[in-house]
């Protein structure tokens, strides 16, 4: 699998450390953070994700990938993707 | 691997890693230094010092050690629109050179080293052998150079020991 | 139903095996049942048997998407063992042990249970006391535990590699009673013994909603073969819980995964049993037939594809070459991957849902095969009465939001890493 | 001998010598090893995996399911390998399988008398009673009968080499379509990779008699194949494709040395391909199809296109007398190839009623027997002597032959075509399965795609390589596929010829039977996946590259569905068999993972330093010294001396971040629990982090160096995990703070220097500094300059002694760590291990891997307070559900035994001295202990329930997988200087 870095190109996901699903927001306050750390969708479809670029730009991604074909539509900086 | 190759360490570099502050973009960090840092995974040059990009808005900078305190003077240079950690001894860098280099190296790279997709001046942070490299093409020799943390200099001995069919001797990695 | 034994083999032999019966009714979907149960898994159809043979409870359908044992009943590598150090996980695994060792004799089916030991190796003093805690913990749950040194491993298993390890092997921590199970032979023969007692199991019926009451209770399911109704709906479909779980508006605490499995050639018999490595990802048993079944890690994303990629099997083959560098030249014959609920803990979860009528098995990681027995056990009395068995009740679906959870690895709340 | 006086591609003037079971055989370069039998009428060559039952070749390419056999000895062994692949070469030794004591008299034959009782799933229905002897008798026996070659047990000693490659078009297969694929896509001027199994390029072209651009197809290939080079194609001979994977990464294995007599010494046994392909055209050809009848596995029979084969490339008669069984006219290609190659035929069974005319006129007119809408019902010889015919008339006839060539159809090898998922589709034009939705960037062509006849499959090789060229916005002139001699193949439907039931086989290698499909569905087993799984049909190293499809059309007529509704299995990677060693390729042994080495490995490696792995780190475990004895002497020694002098110690594998711009602070903040901003420059703090769901990650020290630089450490083991943490918050959670981070692990040699005596030694090391309480405070920091270049000094503690981490660039580690043993030898200052700081940090009551276990809280370790109640920081929240502010949870305390002399260990557990020891009276696990030489007895850090409220209390040690109990005592953590009045000196 290759996961499109916006900066390095196309890597081999073994570059990459996945963290999950890139959709939950860290609560400002006390409430949800149960859901937060817990929770999941876990979707069977398109995913918005983390993955991290260790072996390469150390950056945090955020990649759109099917959990049922694997097949990756984009990838963009985490710090670029402000909901 | 019949090709030629030659690996030596070329001694005498000072190395920093370079991190723009929050907003800072590379012509403005360019303006100070007099080499305007590559926005994509690429190598800049001028005799002074050579910049590789590493990531968005972070740069490896290679220089010339020995005349005074190369770190310190860019930090200075730099100072409040980026960050230098020196990486002098971090890394250790070796040059792979002759026909036999991209293919040795191609061996561990899943990244494509081809002369049409990898140009001189083309860098990449990557992975060999499961060593992080960051690697950069120097000239068509072709010459490549290759970054690794001091720490695995032994292991990417042994990898190169196994991989280059034993006709290429590795120089001992000070 | 027909008893199995040599005798009924030979006579059958004598009319050329032409009176065997079916293995299992293969029953169409009446409109209502007691208990439906989703999922034609090993766990579902022990859970169908148990409620059937324990709790008399036989109007019962388990209602199967595909054929039975389809997912990871029929996907694992067919390990069973109770090597846990953690309350909740130790006396719930030690119970299916006993389970699975009366098994046949129970089932009148043979599963080939084969209790050839398995062997945990350590290569830091720090993992030794690791697993000298774990071992302890295994004994204070009455279940056998033994702390090897390298001569002891050495005895076990000497065609390990001793000498030129990177992480040189300091011994291990050997349950003699773990071993293997033929996994289809466990869901035909549950499946048989269900069918026996009355329940009817459904193939090819998947699930697409859930029937609700006013009070918005689960009152059956409806599904490609037509609504059934039901008193209480019991999902043990592993892997596919968060698909099932958001048909009634839930979330869960779980993303699924892939796990790949392998096997080689068939050999002659050169592995007494199974053996894991302590500083990378491998895990080999030989089969019956002669295969080395094998395995190491998940991919690491999330995934319903049950298969995987290849740095995977380069990591499990490099992991198999670092301990028992013998089998280099044994091929790689075929691999599959299973889709596991990865829970947030590495713990499973056998509770009520939020949801009054519903009840959730779920979670099992890619620990689900040895639980089998234990889970269908435990899940079927909490149909029945109501109650959590004692075996599994820790295993609620509440605890990650209070805090007392049942994490063997200390990983935290992030699923691919347990 | 049966090799023809002339033809084939085998080279004549190159002899060959080898040996099957010890005879000693002669062949020609070019031949494989089934050939080479073949030519030497060699016939039985296995035994089967269930009734251990005669079989010969069946066919001449890697699915081949009989003529399995392990080649080489010793270490080398290469068991199950395929005779049919299998280059010859000079000494080659090859030995029968799965049978004893010999081929020929194989005493568990006997299992074909016991047929009756081992049908398919006998064994889940018996071998029950007594419960007990399953282990001990019925298993053992039955592992002992399965299995098929055995491994010689040694290490492998060959390497595997490893490769990466990127094309627009990577071709599998380099038959008539493939090529013509690879030739449209080079002259367009695309990147092409061409892998094909076999040792030369062609496929069939090979293997028939056919021109292509009037010449015979083998030179027309070879033609091509030279100018593709030509065109800086890369042509992979002996590479088998073995698996398609996300992201249209493709696996290959490139066989480098198997077919050479003596390779050059540590030369690659394989080379194991990932390749990356804009486009793959799926090229790998078609299987032809066994006919289903009675007797049909006996030694003698063969796929007729296999018989074409061994005639045509090979210049090898399989037999001297042959009767051709055919469902559709290819048969009839290998009964031209037959009477060509001057072997007699004696009749052609068609399960049809016509025949092509051309062909049945000149077998009948070379006095061959045409048999039409006939079927072969038995076949007699335990190796082939006569045939049965069923005639349309309805009577039997016997015919004498050694060879029966059977051809039931060709199935399209899509096996690659489904390693993503795609089910295959029933085609009933060609009575087989196809493609329709391939992998991405997938084209299937030639026969591969159901264009079984020659000019087709060039057609459609050549279509698809300009289509690819076209797609991928190359303009190119088409390509025009050559003229070509041809002949139809037919197709035929799958399955068993009528009222073929007893020793039907479908599947060879497993010896499934058609009765025992039919038993499977009886019991239920009628999904496709339920069939193999019960009577283990395709399951064998072919994988049921020759059964597959028959099985299912049995299964389908025992069901009354259509093939198509039954549907088959989906084939998964890898297509051939892999051997495990060449996945793993330079990582095995002690390069399974790579070695990290501090700075000061090679001066620890001279003081004979003993090293513990650390992660991939090398660490000093101890420096023994002949005088200490043992290893706990030795450590002792090292701890008294850093106690009651001065130790040094290699802290160079801590992980170093510096975090750094103007919200550094503040990021720091939000990751410690205590508050790191108030933090003046030059001074350090211990801190501890968590994660989100509020257990304890890691701890270090922060250290100030500017208002916006921070230098952070971590734990060894955590190192690069809270590099990533840290990215994570400063780029995912709070993008909006302006700081940077770095690992600067590798750019710091650092040693601790602890002791009394420490100050001292490291004034004579730097006498320029001054080292005074007053410049540098317990917990200051100081930058200066060593030797020229960088280096800090921090007086921070472990050990609980005055003690300082003085750090230089790497590339001084070396001379540092001389230096200070240098101006050491004044203080007789001796290095010590990591055991020793062990043992010191367990004295000081300091948590460690053993207590940061990942399940354990800040209060459960003693830092409950060190919590800010002023600050937002990760893991604040849920650090405060129940289940981890019980009071009750276990909690640490010291332990020490009340017998001085006994012994505590880590991983022993706590009972109370009332209790029995079981899972309910489990009070708590020692996380750390060792012997401590500064109080003269074992001391222990344990987590014990309400433990800090029973200090004094008395509890049982209970360690039963390594000895008996010990009793301890319940004390505070901090054994050796609980005030910390020697860390101020």
């Amino acid at each position: 699998m290759r996961i499109p870095c916006p900066y390095c190109g196309d890597r081999d996901a073994a570059e990459f450390v996945y963290r999950g699903d890139a959709s939950p927001v860290r609560p400002a306050d006390g409430e949800g953070f149960y859901d937060y750390v817990y929770l999941r969708e876990n979707p069977a479809g398109p995913m918005r994700e983390h993955w991290y670029h260790a072996q390469g730009c150390r950056n945090w991604l955020v990649v759109v990938r099917d959990t049922r074909s694997h097949e990756i539509s984009g990838a963009v900086m985490a710090r670029s993707d402000r909901p | 691997m019949a090709e030629a190759l030659r690996i030596i360490q070329p001694g005498g570099l000072a190395l920093a890693a370079v991190m723009a502050r929050k907003g800072v973009d590379a012509s403005t960090i360019g303006e100070r230094l007099g080499l305007t840092p590559p926005t994509d995974p690429t190598a800049a040059r001028n005799p002074s010092m050579t910049l590789i990009g590493t990531g968005p808005g972070t740069w490896l900078a290679v220089g010339e050690a020995g005349q005074g305190d190369w770190v310190a003077g860019l930090e200075a240079t730099l100072a409040g629109i980026a960050s230098v950690s020196d990486q002098s001894s971090g890394y250790v860098v070796l040059r792979f050179s002759g026909q036999g280099a991209g293919a040795l190296l191609q061996k561990g790279a899943f990244i494509d080293l081809d002369p049409a997709a990898f140009a001189i001046g083309a860098a990449a942070t990557t992975v060999i052998g499961h060593l992080g490299v960051i690697l950069w093409k120097v000239d068509d020799a072709p010459s490549f150079d290759v970054a690794l943390f001091r720490s695995y200099a032994k292991s990417f001995q042994a990898w190169i020991a196994a991989n280059a069919g034993g006709q290429a001797l590795p120089v001992s990695i000070a | 139903m027909a008893r199995f034994s040599i005798f009924s083999l030979a006579s059958n032999a004598l009319t050329g095996h032409r009176r065997w019966d079916r293995t299992w009714r293969d029953a169409a979907p009446r409109d209502a049942y007691d208990v439906v149960i989703v999922g034609g898994g090993g766990h579902g159809l022990a859970t169908a048997y148990y409620l059937a043979r324990e709790h008399g409870v036989s109007n019962v359908a388990v209602v199967e998407k595909g054929w039975i044992g389809g997912g990871n009943a029929g996907r694992n590598t067919t390990i069973i063992r109770s090597n846990y150090e953690l309350d909740g996980n130790a006396g719930f695994y030690e119970w299916s042990m006993k389970l699975w060792e009366g098994l046949e004799q129970d089932l009148n089916y043979n599963a080939m249970v084969s209790q050839r030991g398995v062997l945990n190796l350590y290569h830091s003093d720090a993992q030794r006391d690791a697993f000298a805690r774990r071992g302890n913990a295994m004994r204070m749950n009455g279940i056998d535990a033994e702390l090897l040194d390298t001569a002891g491993v050495r005895g076990l298993a000497p065609f390990l590699d001793f000498d030129q390890a990177r992480f040189p092997i300091q011994g291990g921590l050997h349950q003699r009673r773990g071993g293997t199970a033929r996994h289809d032979a466990v869901v035909w023969g549950y499946a048989r013994g269900a069918s026996d007692r009355g329940v009817d199991i459904v193939q090819n019926c998947e699930v697409t909603g859930f029937m609700r009451g006013a009070d918005g209770r689960v009152t059956g399911v409806e599904t490609t073969r037509g609504a059934i109704a039901a008193d209480k709906v019991a999902v043990a479909v592993a892997g596919n819980s968060s698909k099932v779980a958001a048909m009634a508006g839930l979330r869960l605490p779980i993303e699924s995964h892939v796990l790949q499995a392998f096997v080689s050639e068939a050999l002659k018999p050169l592995l007494p049993g199974v053996i894991t490595f302590g500083a990378g990802h491998f895990y080999v048993s030989q089969s019956d037939k002669g295969g080395l079944v094998f395995g190491g890690d998940i991919d690491g994303y999330n995934s319903y594809a049950s298969r995987g990629n290849l740095p995977t099997v380069e990591d499990v083959c490099e992991g198999g070459m670092a301990i028992m560098p013998m089998i280099g030249r044994a091929r790689l014959l075929r691999s599959w991957g299973g889709v596991c609920d990865m829970t947030m803990d590495g713990s499973p979860i056998i509770d009520r849902a939020p949801v009054d009528g519903l009840y959730l098995n779920a979670g099992w990681c890619y620990g689900g095969f040895k639980a089998t027995p234990a889970s269908g056990w435990c899940f079927a009395h909490l149909i029945a009465t109501g109650a959590a068995h004692p075996a599994a009740a820790r295993f609620r679906l509440d605890r990650f939001a209070s805090g007392h959870l049942i994490d063997e690895k200390g990983q935290g709340a992030q699923a691919n890493l347990h | 001998m049966s090799r023809l006086a002339a033809g084939g591609l085998i080279d004549r003037t190159r002899p060959l010598a080898f040996s099957f079971d010890g005879r000693r055989l002669g062949g020609f370069v070019g031949d494989t090893l089934a050939s080479a039998l073949v030519a030497n009428d060699v016939r039985l060559v296995g035994r089967s995996f269930k009734y251990h039952r005669p079989r010969g070749i069946l066919t001449a390419g890697p699915e081949e399911p009989n003529a399995l056999v392990t080649i080489g000895a010793g270490a080398r062994a290469d068991p199950n390998s395929r005779a049919t692949t299998a280059s010859l070469y000079n000494g080659l030794e090859a030995t029968s399988q799965n049978r004893w004591p010999t081929l020929a008299l194989d005493v568990l034959a006997v299992n074909q008398l016991a047929a009756p009782l081992f049908v398919a799933g006998f064994y889940y229905k018996t071998f029950m009673w007594p419960a007990k002897l399953w282990e001990r008798l019925y298993e053992p026996a039955i592992r002992r009968a399965a299995g098929l070659g055995r491994l010689s047990g040694e290490p492998d000693p060959d390497a595997y080499d490893r490769d990466h490659a990127f094309c627009d078009l990577l071709v599998i297969g380099a038959g008539a379509a493939g090529l013509m694929a690879a030739l449209a896509a080079a002259r367009a001027g695309l990147r092409v990779i061409v892998a094909d199994e076999d040792a030369r390029m062609g496929g069939r072209l090979l293997a028939e008699r056919h021109e292509v651009d009037d010449r015979p197809g083998a030179d027309w290939a070879g033609e091509v194949a030279a100018e593709l080079a030509s065109l800086g194609a890369r042509l992979l001979a002996r590479t088998t494709v073995f698996g398609v994977y996300d992201g249209q990464e493709y696996g290959a294995i490139e066989r480098l040395t198997d077919h050479l007599a003596a390779p050059a010494s540590g030369a690659p046994r394989q080379r194991f391909w990932k390749i990356l392909a804009r486009r793959a055209v799926l090229a790998s050809g078609a299987i032809e199809r066994p006919l289903v009848f009675s007797g049909n596995d006996r030694p003698g029979v063969m796929m007729a296109g296999a018989v074409s084969a061994y005639l045509n490339r090979f210049a090898a008669a399989p037999g001297r007398r042959a009767v051709v069984v055919t469902a559709t006219d290819s048969g009839w290609t290998t009964a031209r190839d037959l009477l060509a190659a001057g072997v007699e035929l004696a009749a052609v069974v068609d399960a049809r009623d016509a025949a092509p005319p051309a062909a049945a006129d000149q077998a009948r007119a070379a006095g061959a027997e045409v048999l039409l809408g006939a079927r072969v019902s038995a076949v007699a010889g335990r190796s082939v002597r006569a045939v049965e015919v069923a005639a349309s008339d309805g009577r039997t006839r016997r015919i004498a032959c050694d060879l029966l060539a059977m051809s039931g159809g060709w199935n399209p090898a899509i096996g690659l075509g489904a390693n993503l998922g795609a089910r295959p589709v029933w085609s009933s034009a060609i009575q087989s399965f196809l493609i329709e939705t391939p992998p991405p960037g997938m084209t299937p062509a030639g026969a591969a795609a159901g264009h079984f006849a020659l000019a087709e499959a060039l057609r459609d090789g050549a279509r698809a390589g300009s289509a690819i060229a076209a797609d991928l916005g190359v303009s190119a002139p088409a390509i025009q596929p050559p003229p070509c001699s041809d002949d139809p193949r037919g197709v035929a439907a799958p399955g068993p010829s009528p009222a073929s039931k007893s020793k039907a086989f479908v599947d060879f290698q497993h010896d499934v039977t058609v009765s025992d499909i039919e038993l499977a569905a009886r019991e239920g087993f009628v999904s496709v996946e339920h069939l193999k799984r019960y009577t283990t049909l395709g399951m064998g190293t072919d994988q049921g590259k020759t059964s597959q499809l028959n099985g299912h059309a049995v299964l389908a007529e025992a069901t009354g569905r259509p093939i198509a509704e039954v549907g088959t299995i989906l084939s998964r990677p890898p297509y051939l068999p892999v051997a495990i060693a060449a996945f793993a390729g330079h990582h095995r042994g002690r390069d399974f993972r790579p070695e990290r080495r501090t700075a000061g490995h090679d001066w620890a490696v001279e003081q004979g330093a003993r090293f513990i792995d650390a992660g991939l780190w090398k660490r000093p475990q101890w420096f023994a010294r002949p005088a200490d004895g043992d290893w706990q002497a030795t450590v002792n020694r090292e701890v008294n001396t850093t106690r009651g002098g001065v130790g040094i110690c290699d802290v160079s594998t801590l992980g170093k971040i510096d975090v750094l711009g103007p919200d550094a602070a503040t990021l720091l903040d939000r990751l410690y629990i205590n508050t790191v901003s108030t933090l003046a420059v030059g001074k350090a703090r211990y801190g501890l982090m968590l994660r989100e769901d509020g257990f304890a990650m890691d701890d270090g020290a922060a250290s100030r160096l500017a208002e916006d630089r921070f230098f952070v450490t971590t734990t060894t083991a955590n190192a690069a995990r809270i590099m990533q943490h840290i990215d994570y918050a400063r780029q995912v959670l709070w993008p909006d703070l302006d700081v940077q981070a770095t690992s600067v692990t590798e750019q710091w040699a650092t040693y601790s220097i602890a002791g009394p005596q420490s100050r001292s030694l490291l004034q004579r090391a730097l006498p320029e500094l001054d080292l005074s309480d007053a410049a540098l405070p317990f917990m200051g920091v100081v930058e200066f300059r060593w030797r020229g270049e960088r280096a800090r000094l921090f007086r921070i503690s472990f050990s609980g002694e005055m003690a300082f981490e003085l750090s230089v660039p790497a590339a001084l580690g070396d001379g540092l760590v001389r230096m200070l043993f240098d101006a050491g030898r004044a203080f007789d200052a001796a290095p010590y291990g990591a055991e020793a700081l062990g043992v010191m940090r367990i004295e000081k009551g300091h948590p460690g891997g053993g207590e940061l276990n990942g399940r354990t809280t800040a209060a459960d370790l003693g830092m409950g307070r060190m919590m800010s109640r002023k600050k937002d920081f990760i893991g604040r929240v849920l650090a405060q559900r129940p289940g981890l502010i019980d009071p009750d949870r276990p909690a640490l305390v010291g332990l020490k035994p009340v017998e001085p002399g006994a012994r505590l260990r880590a991983g022993a557990h706590l009972v109370d001295l009332a209790d029995r020891p079981t899972a309910e009276s489990d009070q708590g696990y020692v996380t750390s202990a060792a012997w401590s030489p500064t109080l003269g007895h074992s001391i222990a850090l344990a987590l014990l329930r309400r433990g800090p409220r029973r200090h004094g209390d008395r509890v049982c040690v209970h360690d039963p997988v390594r000895g008996a109990d010990v009793e301890a005592e319940v004390c505070a953590p901090v054994f050796v200087d609980p005030e910390g009045e020697r860390l101020r000196g």
